[in-house]
């Protein structure tokens, strides 16, 4: 099956306008306009690969994993444990147990503030920056009720790029433990550099986490070129399913770390006085795991490789600069986060319009896009807005929508002035 | 594109040019109602009378146009009214957005019944009445 | 798509037989025999309804859900939302608030663990039985590490029922905080007589938790008659799919406890110094939730609940009842556990036949069974055998199936004499 | 049903009536494997001499058909062998039970090649080797 899926990607991917076809919704209406789908970074469509890979699996060769000794078990057992070696290479892993299956980047951020976590003492600091999602922020600041350890936040730069002086100063100290920070900001759209980011971390003493749940889907990641040591992502902003995500951090980091949850599949021996864990990944996976959609995420990561990430990050380059070029042109919009090193995530803001009514007046024209705080309320407050409308690109994200987009943000404005 | 029935002229007109925006320097009683999804905001000040009719009312609204719409033309229709009465209107108003018919007595406020197939948009509307809704909980409590 | 899922369910269930055309996987072959899947206790098979449900979400209205101001969105997450209300149903809840998404019962039962047990003091006691799968063991062996408080086991009898003499005791300090106890046993087939367990408990002071995994499968269940606090299952054994699972738990209780997990989607206001909490349920629901699977569990409890739990009782007390006279005619043979209120969990020894061989040597002729412990070694110790081998049935299984099981363990038996 | 070439009869014969099983009085070696999925184990006892060669060895084995029978036949085969024969013996095993072929030096172990098809049983026929393994790198501690 995993090889059908790869033929029929890379036979679509003879053309990136190809790459339509194999998304079935796209030619879904939506208030009885083409469905013109700008809400990529929120989540994306899935492929028919994914789709079908999914529903095949369930119809010829689904069983519960690991326990079975029976053909049907240990087969879909290899399907499940062939992603993890999938995911290892996508990432660049050392090696396929640093790979452990969580269900999203939230549970992947919340598996660290809590097994990682448990080992940082009283005033040592964990530090993460002003433009980070809820999902790297709320966690640590449980950790911080909890275990007494210090919260601190580095500041963004007025065009929405890390202030790396900062950084600097912020790391002086040498109580920081960890920094947490994004690979790529879902609302400004920046890409940090997270190598830089690596080696002041490590410089100072402190490991370094990277929420690359935008970024993976732009970019090929190389943990080991960024020198990481903690890398999440999840698995529906990549064109996979929901409920899966992936945490990847260093072997010898994961193996000192205690179990987060407890349940089957992650003992080695259980008595009621003690019990023992088993090696990583198991050790971090408690229960019967997401397995289909572990298999989905394989067919995704299959899809996205076929197509490649030169073609990938050129289409997406190319967009984002039609983009930010007719968007410039519409009058009163101002677009947040101007940093040089951007993706296909534009956040913007039209004088005299709210950002809830752009929403409702684009989608009463079929475009879908986001508008809010985009799980972020403290980059709000820095950027001094309450909420901002949000455009985000996938692979099969066409020019023509984005001059529609522009289009119509003209009209809407021009009901309220 | 054709401008959409929810963005209707009244609403629009209230947005740009709000009849009943602001404080008021005598008031007696204060609402207040927050949207944590996006931080908008309706703060309302009121002239109550002793039965707790609402003589005067005004609002400071941060929002989008269908939270400054709907708060101004509550404002409108809730001024001289009783709590019973009130409390009608805001049933018939949560009715006229949950199913798209609007209850004859809603008169202009049933510009907001097309809300009942934008789910996501009901609470910008909403926001107003839980303000409002506040205010006189917070009276009769007094 | 809901409507459409009844109908062709209800359809189906005209027959029991016609029930396993819903079931495609049923057709495929093993080693070059029809598949016999007899190990619906470790995961069940999946209908059609279940696939086609999930794979029409992600081909025709998927989106991210809660957050989105646009149609698909808005349609997504309504549809997420109704399965809250149909589990609420489905469970008898006093309100959809109760109802918590999980990845499966582990994970709720470590939620329960982390956030309630957050509450409990050292010198509280959690009680467990001797007949706990590993997922409601280890969670509440990590609390008590962490947390001081004393963990105590109550006994099984000889023939596998709950000791409730024992259980009496157990609670008789007054110190027992939460008693958490399964409502069927995976390894023994034993049903639990929740009403009166929970009855010792609040007589006792204490709160009570039952793990319904095995249950739920089987056995209509309301918790409101069974005066439960907390009740889990899992998706992927009740006809669903994997990476789902749900937590109910009383109102009042849920209101106290803590997060577990932070991120988007469960706070209300998000500011570096202090975030505050969404209301239940979505406080304990952080990050994008495994929205296809819910939704998917959504069309397996319209399935189930369109053939209907009388049908689906008498089916499996027939089956049970035909298997274990089959099964007793199998000269060596020795069923483990013989409650008198039990369901189609049957499990096995075989004199000279070590149960990894009866499982290899099944799986050669089609059969799928299960063999080892079953995630509950302290049972296996307390029962004095190592492994066993398991038969478990769903509402597919047909009683030729059993026969066919039955004669090839003589057959099997006898190359080893 | 047609008895599985896995089952075959030198495996089944080694089960019921296993050559080398037990204890060995002049034992100057150990080693020990379980498998903690199933409780199964298997306890070798060997004489070793000094060059590290294996003069005698028995095992006591609490497992399945699969286990007990590569036990009995891997201690068969290592009587009487050096340590990197040893070493090349447990990769020529590992190699036809991940793959099927057996090398020829495997001998009558080759028996266990079937198991390629049948993966979550290599680790019983591989647990006899796990504890031979064990035993061989404590002697060469020593
Ligand atoms: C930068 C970033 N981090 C974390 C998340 C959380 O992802 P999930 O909801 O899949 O856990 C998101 C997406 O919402 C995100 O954009
Ligand atoms: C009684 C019982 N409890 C808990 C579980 C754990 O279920 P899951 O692995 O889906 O979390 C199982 C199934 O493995 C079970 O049978």
């Amino acid at each position: 099956m995993m090889d059908q899926v790869v033929t029929q990607a890379s036979d679509a991917a003879g053309s990136l306008r190809h790459i339509r076809a194999d998304f079935p919704i796209l030619t879904q209406k939506v208030h009885g306009k083409d469905l013109v789908f700008l809400d990529s970074a929120a989540s994306a469509q899935k492929p028919r690969q994914v789709i079908d890979c999914m529903a095949e699996t369930m119809r010829t060769q689904y069983a519960n994993i690991h326990r079975g000794l029976y053909w049907m078990s240990e087969r879909t057992t290899e399907a499940y444990e062939a992603v993890r070696d999938q995911v290892a290479g996508f990432l660049g892993a050392g090696a396929r147990e640093e790979i452990i299956f969580t269900r999203n980047s939230t549970e992947a951020i919340n598996l660290v503030a809590h097994s990682y976590g448990s080992l940082l003492r009283p005033g040592q600091v964990v530090l993460i920056s002003e433009m980070e999602h809820h999902a790297n922020i709320v966690p640590w600041q449980m950790l911080r009720d909890r275990a007494g350890i210090e919260l601190r936040v580095t500041p963004v730069t007025d065009d929405g790029a890390l202030d790396m002086e900062a950084l600097g100063q912020n790391l002086s100290d040498g109580r920081v433990a960890l920094v947490a920070i994004t690979h790529m900001s879902n609302v400004l759209g920046t890409i940090t550099d997270a190598r830089a980011i690596a080696d002041m971390a490590h410089a100072a003493g402190a490991k370094v986490l990277f929420d690359g749940s935008q970024l993976a889907v732009h970019r090929r990641v190389n943990v080991r070129e960024l020198d990481a040591d903690f890398y999440v992502l999840t698995g529906h902003k990549l064109y996979g399913p929901t409920g899966i995500g992936v945490l990847w951090a260093r072997r010898e980091i994961l193996d000192e770390m205690p179990p987060f949850l407890g349940g089957g599949d992650m003992i080695s021996t259980v008595s009621f006085g003690r019990s023992t864990w088993a090696p990583v990944p198991h050790k971090f996976e408690a229960g019967t795991p997401a397995i289909i959609e572990t298999i989905g995420l394989g067919a995704a990561i299959s899809y996205i490789e076929s197509i490649g990430f030169d073609r990938i990050g050129a289409h997406e380059e190319a967009l984002t600069a039609h983009a930010l070029k007719a968007l410039g042109q519409v009058s009163g919009l101002k677009v947040i986060g101007t940093a040089p090193e951007r993706g296909g995530v534009i956040s913007f803001t039209m004088a005299d319009v709210h950002p809830h009514d752009i929403a409702t007046l684009l989608d009463r024209n079929g475009i879908a896009v986001r508008a809010g705080h985009h799980c972020a309320e403290p980059l709000m407050r820095r950027l001094g807005v309450s909420a901002t409308a949000r455009a985000s690109f996938g692979i099969y994200t066409t020019p023509e929508e984005i001059d529609l987009l522009a289009a119509t943000l003209v009209q809407i404005r021009g009901f309220f002035v | 594109m054709t401008q959409d029935d929810l963005y209707r002229t009244v609403v629009l007109q209230r947005t740009k040019t709000p009849l009943y925006a602001g404080k008021l320097a005598q008031a007696n009683a204060q609402g207040q109602g927050t949207n944590p999804l996006c931080g908008d905001r309706v703060h309302l000040h009121a002239v109550i009378d002793a039965q707790g009719r609402i003589d005067a009312i005004r609002h400071e609204t941060r929002g989008c146009a269908i939270c400054a719409a709907s708060a101004d033309l509550m404002a409108e229709r809730v001024t001289g009214q009783e709590p019973a009465r009130i409390r009608q209107l805001h049933a018939d108003m949560e009715a006229a957005v949950q199913t798209g018919n609007a209850p004859a007595a809603l008169g202009e406020l049933s510009a907001f019944a097309p809300l009942h197939r934008h789910r996501s948009r009901i609470r910008c509307a909403m926001l107003p009445w839980t303000a409002l809704m506040e205010m006189l909980n917070d009276d009769k409590d007094r």
